[in-house]
């Protein structure tokens, strides 16, 4: 009896941190991102799930992750939404949901923006370069540049594919990034900007008729898929959830891919993206290199767009606001509105959101492009 | 030999007919006795938590309201807000059941939904009308 | 012709009933289980997919649990939604449904019904032995026993890891039963308390503050997964639901698992077990001992909790009305309105829901926690 | 750098053309299936994804259809959607969803409909022969002919279970013919009956019973399934749709079933039927044989449909209206609607909706028993 | 040999090519002969069972009438219900669309939600405030 | 070797730690060269084509009104249904918010759901009333 009991205490989790101390540091971990996500608001839709998957997955023998068995045995319920993850099945069914909450009129009214959602991608690059540098493979280091996409789905996706071994850190990162963005981009805007420029009122946009609405989807999915195949499942995802919204005959599919689906798919993107985190894989010099290196993309990345901008302000003849250059990183609708609020602040009666949400949408095309040049070359 | 082989044929599909009952009673016995204890162990420590928590939160909340009262503003702002929604809930069940002279008990107006932060990042997207409000 | 016409009569059901006729008494078990469910409201939304399975089962020849051939031949309908049972997929996923369904309110304010949902365990244990003694395995007697925890999806995880075989007479048998708890418990309460005990009024609960209801989930998750970590699955899961709802950030997550996403899994959960009580596995004397067990389970659960409650009763000076303690079983929300209308009998001004409802959230936990102990010891 | 530049050029889908020239054709016939979609209306649930998973797949380099590796390799996107397709879930799921949609009331009504229900069914034999005489295999006639029973997911779960070679082919006809009934059919109604005929006003029907309503599905799945046991997945399923919707008590299942689950399903069905219309497999003499051939089928069993009516009203002694035997291929609900549409151009007070109904749903039932013949015979 | 080995024959991808034209259309014609027989004895059993459904529930349904009254009020009460719902509906409909200027026929208002009891067993739960009204 | 081989090399996880920092710095600036150019080229080539676009159906469109005035008056009338669906949600909502007294800022209704053509084939049956409509 006292050898059951004494078997008993050895099979519980508060044992098991003898053979596992380091899980009391993610556990730790998991609970502050739970804080950050509840009381301070950081995209609680990921960090949520995410945060409780390090949890889970950092409990001493509860086997979250544990694969199934050659002989059929149960694997771990995480590790089985895992594989959705792993096969690059969920990555694109949210890019549906997003394209069916995404409205590219802003973008079709006034294209240029397009150039200011590729010029932001530049941070993708340099973090590349830095990465390589300092020791990672080729594959890790495409996988670490594309946080500055600021396209959570998109660095999931390519991590998954090219190296998977950094998938935790890399979706942590990009996540956590993409809710500093109202901290990280307004320091680099004001850098950049001279006051004058900070207060240019920009014209109205056009409006922008159904059928180029229907249209642009699908111009957008043959050229991108074109150039670049490997960003066909991505991009042409975002845009079939794009057409189920415009074609506006189903508005049923459109309502589903935005509601239940992205739903359903978040919950176990989340879990099992969070549970890739534990303590062996996490607790590396890796993850502190990888989180410079995130905030580092991000940075460039808003410096490039501004930069752009103010090139093409000038080129204009003052017409453009340089402000909605960092909206080109993507992290939509954030990046958008951290233009508004710098630009309001300088002059209140300046209204910047509707054309910083082109470049902000741009910046999705633009990353999933440098997604698929990235799969290109080393895929 | 000992208790704890016992328990292991007991455990094992194949070797647990061949314990005579009186085995199998003392093992199944071990079983309810461990079982109960854990249940009621960890039941218990739940209760000394939740009471621990409850007694830190209180002793918090009450510092936080003298100490930083600005900063508080926003949480209870939250609060106000769902209570809000809760009211405005309320108001419109009510107004329907007037109007069809029924009682309030059995009806529920669940979607008159209030536009809240709780869409995702890429769900706000699109959505730029009320931007303004959240920023 | 003729012969082929002869092939054809030969391929039907009906001559199937040939080989197979106990399969008629098996879809008459179906019809009466349809009947309960829709005339007699006895938990239809799993009574009917549960019997709906049992009927489509027993169709001879129409091979909806055939497995999936090994060079790829397509399966059975039945057996692929079987595979989220048996992997142990599905009710972890409705154990997040019913967590975001939740409010552990009451048991926040008034802690002490932990201890009833502790109590009304020990059916659990009792039937274990008498299952034990009848000539079950260990990991078949955990499962029978297990009914008693009044909790579906728990038992239909227990047992498709411990005795997948019985899982059919399991679920069937754990459905009914808490479908039959207004008819079960009353007699059991009024037998073990007095009438002065029935009319207790208790006092107010504690109103429960919105951080209390976040920090809930997390502190019951920690201490059962790290106690038992097989447990860490269920619990984790029926906590992650629970703060998807509490924390206010993510209603879209909390909406979805607790309509769209749980009852799709309910209607594959459903169907799928009730697939398994085909009429060789089912009409065996196992099932009658099961079904007798069973009702043995519940009976000594109920009492089981009243008896702790009139014990807690006189420890705190008459306070607290023993009714409460049936409710222990978990069966939310059914044993709690039990407890209600027992006390309402006796005292029209009497209102015990919200007192029930303490124990029997707490319930849920304990019956989790003793399917913790039988997969430690048993898995 | 001017070698990886050029190895570039040769990985983008522009230089793939080259290999693969016909795709260009297919995806012009997927614009055009978009544009006869969301312009003309035309089934635009189900073309919409069909559509666009034709030009995904034709997408060269795009790889969306890649099996899943044998050392785990991940596959394309689509390829894993289209596993649902081939093991046969799809279909039945969407079933699930049409029954819970589906008020059998108007068959139960006037349950002589079955008939005509049946005699349109026709169509699928007599196209079977032709198939069968224009050099197809057995398994492809049957797979054709049944594009005659105007029944999506019918014609997919034949398809996939006994051609699955010619599913793309065989999905894009019927789904086509489907949209195209109300132009196919009034001139055979027209050629076919007299103008006093068209003219007939019928009865009102009689009300329907709830509990008619809850027996109908429980009976028809116990009939059919012992009669053509290859058919119960199809009928059980989408009688248990209609049992959740009828049962009045499990409303929850019967909504998810009609929304949420549905649509995902429609999506992932959708795309990846599309994605079988590659180049190769599409633009081939088959596919234009099957494409006249299933408007052969169409065209007969709306003939035979009216045929049987016409004498059906002799015998009645002229209280049926011919026009409702062409509702009876199914098409639900166009065909009845073109019923109507007919009927009022004769006699603008002619009101023939509901009993139009009856053969149209018997028509569901009817072609669901032809493809359980074709798979006792073929499967 | 004889028709069936034809028909054997017929079924099997590899040999079908070599029958002759004429043997094509011999089993053809066999396989839609039984079909539609088939299909038509089928929807025929169907159609009888229906009738026979009908009947009895006619007959049952004025025998309980005349025995039971009292029995049949929970039944009638749930239709009721029921019906109730659609009612509010209705009234819900006509008084948006009044108020709209415009038909109701293009409008449907689904979201009123009347409390049933059809949540599942564990949804029930945190609603209390209904609870009486159902037990 | 040549560069090619480089790229090569570098694009081998194995290979990669061989590479000098000189090559590695060398073999990045081509992929960031690279990437950079792709990007640009693509979201230019997108430019382009949007302009194009815009112009060809600003002139198919009036082409459009002048000659076949008729035939568009079907698409039109789909817009205007559309059109007439954000006009109803905003009277509704301005009912709602006005017996509230709350801004139409933070309230969207959402569910009243007008029955229109995009149910699924088999998603219309059962819904009868309606069809002539939209024959
Ligand atoms: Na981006
Ligand atoms: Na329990
Ligand atoms: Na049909």
């Amino acid at each position: 009896m006292v050898q059951t009991i004494i078997k008993f205490l050895q099979s519980t989790g508060f044992y098991g941190f003898k053979d596992y101390p380091l899980n009391i540091v993610m556990i730790f971990i998991a609970f502050v991102l739970l804080y950050l996500a509840i009381k301070k608001g950081f995209e609680p839709l990921l960090l949520v799930p995410i945060a409780f998957g390090i949890f889970l997955t950092n409990l001493p023998y509860a086997n979250m992750m544990l694969p199934h068995g050659e002989h059929g045995q149960p694997g771990g319920l995480l590790w089985y939404f895992f594989q959705g993850d792993e096969l690059g099945i969920f990555p694109p069914i949210i890019f549906m949901g997003v394209g069916a909450m995404t409205d590219f009129g802003p973008l079709i009214a006034n294209p240029r923006a397009l150039l200011l959602g590729a010029a932001a991608q530049f941070g993708i690059f340099t973090t590349f370069i830095g990465s390589i540098l300092w020791g990672f493979t080729g594959q890790q280091a495409a996988s670490i540049g594309i946080i500055g996409g600021a396209d959570g789905p998109t660095a999931i996706f390519l991590a998954s594919r090219l190296a998977p071994e950094l998938l935790g850190a890399i979706a942590v990162a990009a996540y956590s990034y993409m809710a500093l963005v109202p901290i990280i981009q307004p320091p680099i805007m004001k850098l950049l900007t001279t006051k004058e420029e900070r207060m240019i009122k920009m014209d109205q946009l056009r409006p922008v008729s159904k059928t180029e609405k229907i249209l642009f989807p699908i111009i957008v999915t043959l050229v991108v898929s074109l150039m670049l195949p490997p960003a066909a499942t991505l991009i042409g995802m975002l845009m079939l959830g794009n057409l189920f919204k415009e074609s506006g005959v189903t508005g049923r599919l459109a309502d589903t891919a935005q509601n239940a689906l992205i739903n359903i798919i978040t919950i176990l993107l989340g879990l099992s993206v969070g549970a890739t985190a534990t303590a062996e894989a996490f607790l590396t010099a890796q993850t502190l290199k990888i989180i410079f290196l995130g905030v580092l993309a991000f940075g460039v990345g808003t410096a490039a767009g501004v930069i752009l901008a103010k090139i093409m302000n000038k080129l204009s003849g003052g017409k453009i606001n340089p402000l909605i250059g960092s909206a080109g990183v993507s992290a939509v609708p954030m990046a958008a509105r951290v233009s508004q609020v710098v630009g309001q602040k300088e002059n209140p009666s300046n209204f910047l959101l509707m054309h910083a949400m082109g470049p902000n949408v741009a910046g999705v095309i633009g990353s999933a492009v440098a997604a698929g040049v990235m799969l290109s070359l080393f895929g | 030999m000992d208790k704890l082989s016992l328990l292991d044929k007991f455990k094992d599909p194949n070797l647990i007919h061949n314990l005579s009952d009186g085995d199998k009673m003392l093992a199944s016995l071990q079983v309810m006795f461990l079982g109960m204890t854990v249940t009621f162990v960890a039941l218990c420590i739940l209760w000394g938590l939740i009471i621990v928590m409850s007694k830190m939160l209180n002793k918090t909340e009450k510092e936080e309201k003298k100490v930083v009262e600005d900063s508080a503003i926003k949480p209870e702002l939250a609060l106000e807000k769902e209570d809000d929604e809760e009211e405005l809930v309320a108001v419109i069940t009510a107004a329907i059941a007037a109007s069809l002279q029924t009682s309030t008990h059995n009806i529920i107006v669940r979607n008159i939904t209030r536009v809240s932060d709780s869409t995702p990042v890429w769900g706000r997207m699109g959505r730029m009308e009320q931007m303004n409000n959240n920023y």
